[in-house]
This record gives structure tokens, C-alpha cells and sequence, in this order.
């Protein structure tokens, strides 16, 4: 049948027809049982691994150092680990990072639902992204009514996979890139790539913007908001301008990993076939493939006992590495805190020290912030904790200096907290 | 019978002879069969045959299976004869290279095969508007010739050498 | 035929018969042409890689950096990157790093000779190497013909590989392991380890000596080397008791190295299987595999391209953060002079700056002592840079509140050189 058909006639015979970014997931499934129903396993998954998994642990609780790290900005209240697809609308809802007060200029923008509800792509259709962003979370509620679903993902006639979320349409295009010349593999982790990057709320309108315009990596995203002179918030006592990372999963992937490299998308390990008698489809119910290694891991490479254990030793390393790069940002932090707060400190050296810190930090957060503990991009992960290390000791230093005072140069201040200010 | 001039009989009966002893001496009637036995013949197919041995299909298909078209029998008989004589003409000339690969030419035909067999598995994994763009075996890499390194490990078996 | 036969029969006719431990390859070679002449081939290979490669060229040339990091020790004279094996007679009987003056306490001794010719098995066996290793080299030279040949090893009649170094059937002993039960996957790297190790010469005698009593891991090797007190040189003007680590490619391979956890094997990639017509044999022409990727990587990656690619990747991401550690160590080293120079400086911190630096340096040039420029094992390279760096500025901090000198922070020196004390 394959060779006779024009391939736009290869298409699947539907049941029911499916109105363009229809937001009802279930409607869509009448057509997709088996995609709908593995799809709908994302709700109640609970099943945790040693680093992630689905179930909605604390990291403040987990690794308390993020509390400090974290301090002043609303990240510091509330931050779990995130949970299937389905429960996107819920979880948002229920965040304590939430400012719901409309009157407060700092009360939380409608662009924090862009990544949590089926609904959007249609809404977006309607009124464009700009009057979207530009409405309150509060009066957007009434708009949102399903999770995540099809329609985030796909082009209801012909089921191919589109880019729906018109940041992502901006960003490549900044890059002079055009997805709908991308071909089927690239799409299936640029998909994901509408959600699982870094972004920022641009202008007082929150337009949603990811930072790629000098490219994805690291360094040029750094570039980026320093040439802006964005920040999310100013750090608490030390004055630093801080930024935040979120989620940078497509960014930190495609930085020259070896499976990036190799020709693998997010979805070859996300959402790996499964079998339904003799038909075999791809699994909705995306969660980390730890969960199912013989189904995600398993084809490519035969021996999943070693890959499990060689994910098991990178996350080792790359957990260890992340935590003292994390004490050393504790200790740049404490010995900048001391030097804010003298008024004789050497201004110069001060600033030089908070930009510093501000990089250091936003290096360890965008390797923390990845969900996968560094195996998606093992050697990147460990550059990023040496040179964040790095930049950290030498805003320590450069507070030291700023002030005259060598009792700033503490070490491990994290557990044998230095005198406050 | 006659009319053909006794050295040219004797020519002719020679050739057939000759003819005759190539194809028993060097059975090439078999390399118009599909046993992988025969494509190991030629030694340096041995790897590919030993791994292939040991690696899932061996139950289930033959090299021909595999590496030959099979929508029709002229497709099949003329990608066998055109394969063989590159094959025969590599070998004979000693340019056989250090790392025998499948060109693009023959992953295509492979990929068709795959589907061929599994039509049924893939219906729904392959279809849509955008082509699948992708080798099976980008996934299935051990599927046809074994886990990686096989290929060599049939040489591991060192017989220049016993071990203590 | 070959089927009756039983395995023992099965072995090869020799043509001569070869002596235990015959010293001269060539005789060897009467049986075994292929391997004696890809053997022979190491001597004249000049082919350079980006950063390997067969040539002698220098490293303190190419890395001004580490005429610093090696002051006042032999290795600051001449350190050249390594040959092909055919050479190494020549190659330790030209550096500059010997001192052949017997009277002098510090003269070189024997043991220098163990890694460097095929005489040594029959002159370990005849003398012992306690024996051995107490000569000086002046002494020891008349008795070594040859340069590294099959005697290193094969065992002569049945040409399995051996362990012909006592110093690795001790340190094998040590760690309770008997080589004799070793698989022979695993005697094609252990073979390499009776030379690709780090070492040291124990006592007055210079007993030759692998540290690995605690295990081969870098951390485990320090710690050895710190409760044994053992030091290689006394860093000068900082009074650091330096280390200097020797090419440890075991160590850093075996360290959970994917290649290693996979089964992979040095032989499968520095001696592949290459075809002579028919036969197939080990390439005794050991170098860099770069050199021919689709002999050494094809065999098992489909896409040589693709790995030569990734390769490329992991060097420059290993070599650009090696150059951020050895920075910040010199910064420590200029530091921690300035600070032992004062004789008012607080001399328990002045220790800690010390014992920081030496460690900091013994890790750095674990790493890069290592041949590979961290391909044998990129994250555990990059982990070791990333805690490198750390202990380095921490030795830097400490000397300076040690004689309570703000300048003492300054960094990069290596480019702006600090004032010297
Ligand atoms: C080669 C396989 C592979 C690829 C490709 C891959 N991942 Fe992952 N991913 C993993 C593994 C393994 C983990 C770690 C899971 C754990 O620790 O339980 C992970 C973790 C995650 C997590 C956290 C899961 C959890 O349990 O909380 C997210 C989110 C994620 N990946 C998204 C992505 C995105 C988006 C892409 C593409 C840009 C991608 N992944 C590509 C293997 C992969
Ligand atoms: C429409 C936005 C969006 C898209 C598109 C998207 N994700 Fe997600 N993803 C999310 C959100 C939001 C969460 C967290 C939900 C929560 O915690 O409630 C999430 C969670 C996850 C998790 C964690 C699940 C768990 O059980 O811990 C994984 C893994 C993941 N996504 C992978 C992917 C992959 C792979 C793709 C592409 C095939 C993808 N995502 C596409 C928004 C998206
Ligand atoms: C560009 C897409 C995008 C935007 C915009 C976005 N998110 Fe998310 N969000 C995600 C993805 C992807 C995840 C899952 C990965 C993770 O948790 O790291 C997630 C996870 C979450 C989670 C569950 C995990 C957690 O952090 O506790 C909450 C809650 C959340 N987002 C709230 C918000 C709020 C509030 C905003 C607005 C400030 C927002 N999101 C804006 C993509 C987005
Ligand atoms: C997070 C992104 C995402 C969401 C949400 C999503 N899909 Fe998919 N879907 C994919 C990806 C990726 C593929 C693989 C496409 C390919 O290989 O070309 C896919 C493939 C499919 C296919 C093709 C057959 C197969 O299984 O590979 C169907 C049908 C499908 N999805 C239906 C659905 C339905 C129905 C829903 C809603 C219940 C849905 N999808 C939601 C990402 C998504
Ligand atoms: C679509 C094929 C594919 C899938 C799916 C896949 N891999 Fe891989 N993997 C590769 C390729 C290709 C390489 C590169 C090396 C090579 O050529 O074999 C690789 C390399 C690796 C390596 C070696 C890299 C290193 O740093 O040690 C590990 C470990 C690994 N994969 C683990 C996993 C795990 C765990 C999963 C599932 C979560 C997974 N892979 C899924 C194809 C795949
Ligand atoms: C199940 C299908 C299948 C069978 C049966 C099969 N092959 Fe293959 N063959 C493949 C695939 C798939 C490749 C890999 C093509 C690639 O990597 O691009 C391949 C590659 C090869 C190559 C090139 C080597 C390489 O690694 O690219 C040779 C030679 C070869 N096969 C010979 C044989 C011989 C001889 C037999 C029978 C003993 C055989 N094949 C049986 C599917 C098969
Ligand atoms: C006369 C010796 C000989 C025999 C018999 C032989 N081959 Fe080969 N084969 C070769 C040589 C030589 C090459 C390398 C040709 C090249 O790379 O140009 C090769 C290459 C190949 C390739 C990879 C190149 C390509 O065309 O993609 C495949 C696949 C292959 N052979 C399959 C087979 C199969 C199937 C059989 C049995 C029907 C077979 N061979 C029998 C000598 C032989
Ligand atoms: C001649 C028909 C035929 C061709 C051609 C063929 N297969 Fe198969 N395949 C089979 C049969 C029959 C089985 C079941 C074998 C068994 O389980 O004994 C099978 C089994 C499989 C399996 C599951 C077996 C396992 O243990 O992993 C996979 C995966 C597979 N084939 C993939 C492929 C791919 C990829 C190709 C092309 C490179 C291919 N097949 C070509 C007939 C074929
Ligand atoms: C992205 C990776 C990927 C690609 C590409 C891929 N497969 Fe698979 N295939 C899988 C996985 C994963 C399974 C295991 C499904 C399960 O465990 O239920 C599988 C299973 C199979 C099976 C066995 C099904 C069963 O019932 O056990 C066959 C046969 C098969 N694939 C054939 C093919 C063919 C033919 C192609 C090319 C058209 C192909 N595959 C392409 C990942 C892939
Ligand atoms: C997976 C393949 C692989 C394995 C296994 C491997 N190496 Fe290497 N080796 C390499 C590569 C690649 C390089 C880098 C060469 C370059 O930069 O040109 C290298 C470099 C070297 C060098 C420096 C070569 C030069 O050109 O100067 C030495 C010495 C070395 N390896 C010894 C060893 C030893 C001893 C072992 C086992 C303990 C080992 N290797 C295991 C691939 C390997
Ligand atoms: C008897 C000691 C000894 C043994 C055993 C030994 N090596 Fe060496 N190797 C050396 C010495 C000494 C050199 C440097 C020679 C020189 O630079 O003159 C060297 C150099 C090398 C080089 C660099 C060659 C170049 O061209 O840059 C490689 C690669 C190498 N060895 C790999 C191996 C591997 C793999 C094994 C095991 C199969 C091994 N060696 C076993 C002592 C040894
Ligand atoms: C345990 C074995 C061993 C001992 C003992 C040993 N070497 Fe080596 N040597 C090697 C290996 C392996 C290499 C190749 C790897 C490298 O250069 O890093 C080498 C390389 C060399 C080279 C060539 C590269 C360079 O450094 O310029 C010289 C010269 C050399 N050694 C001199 C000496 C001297 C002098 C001593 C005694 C102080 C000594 N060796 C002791 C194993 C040893
Ligand atoms: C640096 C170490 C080293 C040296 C020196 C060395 N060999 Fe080998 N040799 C090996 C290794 C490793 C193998 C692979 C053994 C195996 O697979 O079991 C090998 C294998 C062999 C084999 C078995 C057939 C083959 O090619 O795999 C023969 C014969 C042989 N060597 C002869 C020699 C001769 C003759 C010399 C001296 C000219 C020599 N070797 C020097 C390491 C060495
Ligand atoms: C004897 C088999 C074998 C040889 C020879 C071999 N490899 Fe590998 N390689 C593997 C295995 C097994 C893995 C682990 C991942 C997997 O299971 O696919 C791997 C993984 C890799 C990876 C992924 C790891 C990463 O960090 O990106 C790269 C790159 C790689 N190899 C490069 C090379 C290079 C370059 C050579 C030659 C110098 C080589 N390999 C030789 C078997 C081998
Ligand atoms: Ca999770
Ligand atoms: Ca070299």
C-alpha cells in the first residue's frame, strides 16, 4: 500500500472529523484510542526515580540551598517537580508563586498560561498573542478550561506535528530559521521545544520571548540578557540583578549532545512505540524513561541494564559537581551580602561581583533547571558546574576586595553560616 | 552436426567442459539461490554472516530478504546481477574496502523490505503527511547484523593462538 | 580439519622457537610477520592530531602555561608528547629530564628503564627488580639492547598476554586481584597497564610502585599519596610539596568510563583487527586512533563521521576548561608565593593554601597527563577540572588572608602578571 498511494492519501481514515486546534483532547481521541488513552495515564502517574519522576516532591525541601538561592524571588516559595501532561492546568493553579492581587503592578501575567492548556493555540488564533500576554492571569481563567492536549501539538487534519506557540515561532525565525521546512525527525523534538525551553515576559505587556537571538547556548543566551540588561528579580542584600532559567531542556539537549548529534529527538525516548497487538503507536504517557527503559532505551541499545547504570554514574557526577558549585555560589552570596551592606565598599568591585554572581548563578540554574540531573547532555552539564564554580569563587573574592575584609573569603558558609551583616 | 568444422565441435565440447567443471568446482549455480551460506562464501562476507547468525532474523529471513528488491522478479534479477558483478569485480581486483557499507542505494531497498515484513506493525507509525524520514535500523541497530562489535568478534576467536 | 582438532593443537607452527622472554622482537617476527612489521611501523609514524598525535612535539611550547605549573621540577626542562613504542629507548636517553651524574644524590635511577625496553622482563627475572631499581641508569644502561618489543607482552610460548611489570602484579596484589584469572577482554587492557599508569619510586632503592592501595580512582590515589606524606618536588618560592602524576590512562579509563563499562578494550581501539588479504590480525602500529578512524571506530560505530565529530567536540570542551583550571592554579601559585615570602604570614592557613594547591595541581595534571584530552572519559575530565578549579581558588583565598593582602585576589595573572614578592 505504500508505494501505490500518494502519500498525502495514506492518511488515516477518520472516524469523526476534528475542528482546527479543537481544545477537547477527548474529542480527538475518538479517532486515536490508543494515543488518548496512554495520553490520559499522564494524570495519575506517581512513579518517582532517583533524581526526577512524576510525583510533585519539593526541591526546597529536597536540596534546601535552592531556599537561599532562590531568595526574594517567588521561586523561594513554592517549587516542586513537575508531573505528567495532564495535570499542566491544575499544578499552575495551585502554585504559591502566583500573585492573584490584579491591583499589584507585579500580580502574575495571562502569559503564565502559554504552556498549560490545549486552549490556547485557538485563543492565540483569536485575539493574537500580544492582547493574550497582555490580559491577567485572573482574566484569562475564564478562557482555560482543558490541560495540555492534541492541540498543542498537532494539526488537527492531518495529525503532523506543527509548532503551535508563537514564541517559538519568533525565536527561530530570529534565527532565520523556518520550521516548516524541518523535517519529521527534527519536529519531533521541536515540538517540544513550544514548552521545554528557557523564556522571559518581554516590555510591560509580558510578551513571551525566548532569549535565542544570538544562538541557544549558554554563553550567547548570557549575552543576550546582559546586552538587554534584563533581570527577574534583584537579589535580596546583595543587590545582584538575578535571572532565573527555566526549563531549558530543548536548549541544553541540542548543545551538541551526543544523542542530538546522533540524530535522536525527545520524543525517540519520551515517547518510544509501544505495541497494541500487531499496530504499534507512539506512548502519550510522557515521564521519565527510567520508568520504562526497555521500551525507551531498549532498541537502540540492547544492554539496558548498562545504560541504566551509566545514567545512574552520570547523574552521580553531575549531582555531586551541581552541589558544590552551589556552596560556592552560597559563599559568593554571604561575603557579597556583608560588602552591600558597608557603605565604604569599593563600588566598582561591588558591581563586578554582582555580575558575576548573577552569571555563576544563572549557569547553575540552567544545568539545574534542565530536569533530566545532567544526562541529557553529560560533558555540558559538568562544563557549565566548572565554569560556574569558577566565576563564583571570583565574585567572593572580588566582595572580599571590595570592602577589605578577608572574613569574607569563608568557605563552606552554607553549613557554618558566616557573621550577617 | 555436420556442417560445423571438427575444431570448432571440439572447442565447443571443450568449453562446455570447461564450463561444465566452473559451475561444479565452483558451484556458481548456488549464487543463484539465497542461502546465506553462500554469500559467506566469499570470506570477507563473514562477519556480516556470523553477526547476521546470531542477531534476530536469522530465523525469519535471508540475506536476499533483505538486501534484493521485491516488488517484482525483474526488479529482483537485476539488482541480483547488477550487486554480484560489483561484488565479484570488487573481490577479484583486490579493492575490497576496509570497511564494507551499505551505499544509499541499498538502505533504501533494505528500508522497503523492512516495511514489506512489518507492514502491518508500522501502518500507523509511518503514515501522515510528512515522509518518515528515518532508517529502521536507526532504532532496531542490532535487528539484522547482531550487537555492535560482532563483526570482529568472530575474529577474537584467534585460532593462531590457544589460551593457557 | 579444524573442528577435530583439539583446542590445544590448534596453535600456530612456529616457524623458530622462541626463547623465554626473548628481548629481540625480530626473532619473533620470523613467526609472526604481520604483527612484527605494523610493529615496526611506531618507529617512523610522524602523523600529528589536533592534539595528539606521533610527533615529539613539546609541550611547554605548545602550553607556555605548564613551564609554570612544572617549575623547578625535571619537567620544566623537556616534556614532549609521546611516540610510537619503537622509540622509547631513544626517546628516554635524549630528555633533558636525566641526571647522570651518579655522585649526585638525585641522579636517575634504573627504574626509568622499566617502561622503556623488551630487555626488562629477563632482567627483572635473572636480578629481581629490587635490584634492578637500586642501580642508577649509568649502571643499568649497557644491559638494555632494545627498545619495547614483544617480550613486554607476550609470553613466549603460547603468546597469550601477560603482566610482565612486578611493580602491576604487586599493585594488582594489593587490591587482593591475581591477573592469572583475568578474562582475556580483560588482559587487552591490563596488558597496557603494566606502563600507562601513574607511579612513583618508593624509598631510597626507588622501588618502582603503582599507588593503588586504596583503589585507582584520583581521589583514592591522593589520599594515598597524603598518608603516605610522599611528595615528587617542593614547589619553589610557594613550598608546596608538588605531585606530579604520569600518564595514567588505566586509572582514567577504568575510572566508569562509558567505553570501559561497555567491555571496550585500548586493544579494540588502538590495535584493531586489519585485514592482510585473507587474514585478519591485531595492528601492532599502536597511535592515535584518529589516525585511522574506520579500522578503530568503524568497527563497532556505523557513522564514523559522526564520532570523529564528537571526539572533536569532547577535546575542545576538555582542553578550553583544562586552560580555566591551570589559570586559576597559577593565580593560587602567585598568590601563595607572595604570601611565603612574608614572614609575618599566618603559617596554619599558609599550610592550608599548600595542601589545597597540591592537590588542586595533582588533579589537573591527572587529566592532563592523560594522553587523550579526556576522550577516554570526558565527564570524569570534566568533573575533576570543575573540583580542580574549586581547590585551586580556595588555595588562592587562603593565601591571602594568610598575610591578610587584598592584592593577593587578583586573577588571571597568568596574562597581567601579579607583582612578584
Ligand atoms: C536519549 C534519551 C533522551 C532524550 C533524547 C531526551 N531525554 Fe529527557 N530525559 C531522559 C532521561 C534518562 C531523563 C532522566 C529521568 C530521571 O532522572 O528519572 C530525562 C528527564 C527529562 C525530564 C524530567 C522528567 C521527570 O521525571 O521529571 C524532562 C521534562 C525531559 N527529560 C524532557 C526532554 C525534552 C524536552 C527533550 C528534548 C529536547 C528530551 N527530554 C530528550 C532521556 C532523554
Ligand atoms: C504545551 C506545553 C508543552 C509541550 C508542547 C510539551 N510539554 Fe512537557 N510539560 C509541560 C508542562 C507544563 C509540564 C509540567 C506539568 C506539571 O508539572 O503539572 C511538562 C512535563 C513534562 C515531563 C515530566 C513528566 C513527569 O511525569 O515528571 C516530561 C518528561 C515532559 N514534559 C516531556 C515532554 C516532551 C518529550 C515533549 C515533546 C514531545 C513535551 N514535553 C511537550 C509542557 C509541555
Ligand atoms: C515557555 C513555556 C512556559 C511558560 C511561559 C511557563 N511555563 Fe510553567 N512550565 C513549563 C514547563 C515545560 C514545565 C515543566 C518543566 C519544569 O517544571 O521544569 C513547567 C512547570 C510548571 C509548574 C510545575 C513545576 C513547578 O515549578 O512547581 C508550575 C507550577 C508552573 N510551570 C507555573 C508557571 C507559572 C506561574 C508561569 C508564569 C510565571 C509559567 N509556569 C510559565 C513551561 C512554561
Ligand atoms: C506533547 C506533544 C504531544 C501531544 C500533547 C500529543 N501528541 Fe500525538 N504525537 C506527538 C509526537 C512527538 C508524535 C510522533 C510523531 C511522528 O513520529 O511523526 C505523535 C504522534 C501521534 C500520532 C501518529 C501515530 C503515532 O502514534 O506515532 C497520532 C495519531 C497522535 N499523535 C494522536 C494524538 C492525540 C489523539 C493526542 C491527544 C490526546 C495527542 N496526539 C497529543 C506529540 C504529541
Ligand atoms: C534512537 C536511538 C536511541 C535511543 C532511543 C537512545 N539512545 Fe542512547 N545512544 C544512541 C546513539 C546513536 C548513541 C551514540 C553512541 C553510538 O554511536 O552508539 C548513544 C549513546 C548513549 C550513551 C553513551 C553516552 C555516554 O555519555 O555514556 C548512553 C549512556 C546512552 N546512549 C543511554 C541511553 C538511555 C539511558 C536511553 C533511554 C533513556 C537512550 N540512550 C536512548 C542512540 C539512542
Ligand atoms: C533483517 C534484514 C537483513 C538480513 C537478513 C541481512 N541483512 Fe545485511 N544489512 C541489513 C541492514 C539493516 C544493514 C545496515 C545498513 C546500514 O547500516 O546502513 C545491513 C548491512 C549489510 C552490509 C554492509 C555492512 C554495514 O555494516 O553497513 C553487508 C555486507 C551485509 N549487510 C551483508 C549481509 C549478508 C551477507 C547477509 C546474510 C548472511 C545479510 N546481510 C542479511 C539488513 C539485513
Ligand atoms: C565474490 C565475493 C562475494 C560474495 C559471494 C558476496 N559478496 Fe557482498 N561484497 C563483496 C565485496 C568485495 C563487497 C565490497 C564492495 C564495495 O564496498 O564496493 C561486498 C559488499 C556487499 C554489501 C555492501 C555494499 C552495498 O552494495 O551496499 C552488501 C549489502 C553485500 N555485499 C551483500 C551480499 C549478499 C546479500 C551476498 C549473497 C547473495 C553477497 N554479498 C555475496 C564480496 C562478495
Ligand atoms: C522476510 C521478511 C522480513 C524482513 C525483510 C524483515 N523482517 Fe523483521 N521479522 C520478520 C519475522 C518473521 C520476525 C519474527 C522473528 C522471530 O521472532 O522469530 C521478525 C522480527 C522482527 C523484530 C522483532 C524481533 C526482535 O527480537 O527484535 C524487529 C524489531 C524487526 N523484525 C525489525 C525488522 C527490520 C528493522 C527490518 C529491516 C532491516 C526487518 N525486520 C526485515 C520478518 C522480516
Ligand atoms: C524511534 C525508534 C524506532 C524506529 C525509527 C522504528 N522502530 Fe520499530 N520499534 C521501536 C520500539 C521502541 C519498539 C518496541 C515496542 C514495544 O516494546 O512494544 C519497536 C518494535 C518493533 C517491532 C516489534 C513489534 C512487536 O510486536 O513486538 C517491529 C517488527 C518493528 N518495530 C519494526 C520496525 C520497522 C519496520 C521500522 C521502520 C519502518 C521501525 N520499526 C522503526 C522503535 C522504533
Ligand atoms: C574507545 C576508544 C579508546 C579506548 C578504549 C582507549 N583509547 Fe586511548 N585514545 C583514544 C582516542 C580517540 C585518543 C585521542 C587521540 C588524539 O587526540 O589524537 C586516544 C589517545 C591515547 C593516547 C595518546 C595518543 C597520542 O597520539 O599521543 C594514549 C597513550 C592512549 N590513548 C592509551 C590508551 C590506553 C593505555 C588505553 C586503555 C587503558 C586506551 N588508550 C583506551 C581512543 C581510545
Ligand atoms: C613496556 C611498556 C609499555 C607497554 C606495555 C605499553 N606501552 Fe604504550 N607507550 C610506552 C612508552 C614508553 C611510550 C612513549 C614512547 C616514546 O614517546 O618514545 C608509549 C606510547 C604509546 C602511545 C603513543 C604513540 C604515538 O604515536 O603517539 C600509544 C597510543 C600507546 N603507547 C598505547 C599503548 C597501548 C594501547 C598499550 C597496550 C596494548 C600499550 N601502549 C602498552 C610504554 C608502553
Ligand atoms: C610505569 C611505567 C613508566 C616508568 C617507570 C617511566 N615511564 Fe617514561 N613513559 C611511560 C609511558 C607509558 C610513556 C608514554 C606516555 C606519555 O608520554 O605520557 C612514557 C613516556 C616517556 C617519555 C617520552 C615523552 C616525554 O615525556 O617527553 C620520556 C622521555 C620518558 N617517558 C622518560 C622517563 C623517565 C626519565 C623515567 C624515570 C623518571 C620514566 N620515563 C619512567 C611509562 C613509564
Ligand atoms: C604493547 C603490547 C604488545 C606488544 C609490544 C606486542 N604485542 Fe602482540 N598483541 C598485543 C595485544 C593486545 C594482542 C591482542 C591479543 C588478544 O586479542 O588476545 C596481540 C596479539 C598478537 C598475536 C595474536 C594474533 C593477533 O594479531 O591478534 C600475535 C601473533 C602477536 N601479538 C605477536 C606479536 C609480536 C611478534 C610482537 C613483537 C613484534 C608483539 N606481538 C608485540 C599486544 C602487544
Ligand atoms: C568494541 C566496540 C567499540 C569500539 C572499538 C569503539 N566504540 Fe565507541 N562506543 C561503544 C559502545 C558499546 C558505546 C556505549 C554506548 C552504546 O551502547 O551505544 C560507545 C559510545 C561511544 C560514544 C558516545 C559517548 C559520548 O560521550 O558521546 C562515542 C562518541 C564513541 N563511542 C566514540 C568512539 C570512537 C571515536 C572510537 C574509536 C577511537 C570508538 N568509539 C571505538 C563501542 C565501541
Ligand atoms: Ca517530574
Ligand atoms: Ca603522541
Amino acid at each position: 500500500f505504500m508505494k501505490n498511494n500518494p502519500p498525502a492519501e495514506r492518511a488515516f481514515e477518520p472516524l469523526v472529523e476534528i475542528a482546527a486546534m479543537e481544545p477537547d483532547s477527548s474529542k480527538w481521541g475518538v479517532n486515536f484510542p490508543n494515543q488518548w488513552n496512554s495520553f490520559q495515564k499522564t494524570e495519575t502517574n506517581n512513579i518517582d526515580t532517583t533524581y526526577a519522576g512524576s510525583s510533585k516532591f519539593s526541591w526546597l525541601e529536597r536540596d534546601p540551598r535552592q531556599k537561599i538561592l532562590f531568595a526574594g524571588y517567588s521561586f523561594s516559595k513554592e517549587y516542586n517537580d513537575d508531573r505528567g501532561h495532564m495535570n499542566a492546568l491544575e499544578d499552575v493553579r495551585a502554585i504559591k508563586r502566583l500573585n492573584l492581587n490584579d491591583e499589584d503592578p507585579k500580580h502574575t501575567p495571562a502569559t503564565c498560561y502559554s504552556c498549560k492548556s490545549s486552549n490556547n493555540p485557538s485563543l492565540w488564533d483569536e485575539m493574537g498573542m500580544e492582547t493574550y500576554d497582555a490580559m491577567t492571569f485572573n482574566e484569562m481563567t475564564p478562557n482555560i478550561e482543558y490541560s495540555i492536549g492534541c492541540a498543542n501539538c498537532h494539526e488537527a487534519d492531518t495529525m503532523r506535528l506543527i509548532v503551535t506557540n508563537p514564541a517559538l515561532e519568533n525565536a527561530l525565525k530570529a534565527q532565520g530559521k523556518d520550521w516548516t521546512t524541518f523535517t519529521r525527525q527534527e519536529m519531533r523534538t521541536v515540538v517540544c521545544a513550544n514548552c521545554h525551553v528557557e523564556y522571559y515576559f518581554a516590555g510591560p505587556d509580558n510578551y513571551l520571548t525566548f532569549p535565542w537571538e544570538n544562538g541557544t547556548r549558554i554563553d550567547q543566551i548570557i549575552e543576550y540578557y546582559n546586552e538587554l540588561g534584563f533581570k527577574d528579580w534583584e537579589y535580596p542584600e546583595t543587590g545582584t540583578p538575578a535571572l532565573k532559567a527555566q526549563h531549558p531542556e530543548y536548549e541544553f539537549f541540542t548543545a551538541g549532545s551526543t544523542h542530538y548529534n546522533a540524530g535522536v529527538s525527545c520524543s525517540d525516548c519520551h515517547m518510544p512505540y509501544v505495541s497494541d497487538g500487531a499496530a504499534k503507536y507512539s506512548s502519550h504517557d510522557v515521564h521519565s524513561p527510567l520508568i520504562n527503559p526497555e521500551q525507551s532505551c531498549g532498541q537502540c541499545h540492547t544492554d539496558v541494564e548498562y545504560v541504566i547504570r551509566r545514567v545512574n554514574l552520570i547523574q552521580d557526577q553531575v549531582a555531586e559537581t551541581k552541589i558544590a558549585t552551589e556552596d560556592a555560589i552560597i559563599d559568593a552570596i554571604n561575603a557579597i551580602k556583608i560588602a552591600a551592606a558597608n557603605p565604604d565598599a569599593d563600588a566598582a568591585l561591588l558591581d563586578q561581583a554582582r555580575q558575576l554572581h548573577r552569571e555563576a548563578q544563572f549557569m547553575w540554574d540552567f544545568l539545574s533547571a534542565e530536569n533530566s540531573t545532567g544526562f541529557h547532555n553529560p560533558e555540558y552539564a559538568l562544563k557549565i558546574c566548572a565554569d560556574a564554580t569558577n566565576l563564583a569563587r571570583q565574585a567572593q573574592m572580588l566582595a572580599a576586595q571590595s570592602v577589605n575584609d578577608m572574613s569574607l573569603l569563608a568557605t563552606d558558609t552554607y553549613y557554618a553560616p558566616a557573621p550577617t551583616p | 552436426m555436420k556442417n560445423i568444422p571438427l575444431p570448432i565441435l571440439i572447442a565447443l565440447a571443450a568449453f562446455i567442459i570447461a564450463m561444465g567443471v566452473f559451475v561444479v568446482t565452483t558451484d556458481a549455480v548456488a549464487y543463484a539461490g539465497t542461502h546465506a551460506e553462500t554469500c559467506n562464501n566469499c570470506h570477507v562476507m563473514h562477519p556480516m554472516y556470523e553477526n547476521y547468525y546470531h542477531a534476530a532474523h536469522q530465523r525469519a529471513a535471508e540475506c536476499a530478504d533483505c538486501h534484493l528488491p521485491h516488488e517484482n522478479l525483474v526488479a529482483y534479477w537485476f539488482e541480483k546481477g547488477r550487486q554480484g558483478a560489483h561484488d565479484v569485480y570488487v573481490f577479484t581486483t583486490g579493492t575490497t574496502p576496509e570497511l564494507i557499507r551499505a551505499n544509499e542505494h541499498s538502505q533504501e531497498i533494505i528500508q522497503h523490505n523492512c516495511i514489506r515484513c512489518h507492514e502491518e506493525t508500522v501502518e500507523s507509525i509511518v503514515m501522515g503527511p510528512q515522509a518518515f524520514d528515518r532508517n529502521c535500523w536507526d532504532c532496531h541497530r542490532d535487528v539484522a547484523h547482531g550487537e555492535r562489535g560482532m563483526s570482529t568478534s568472530s575474529f577474537q576467536d584467534s585460532t593462531t593462538y590457544p589460551v593457557k
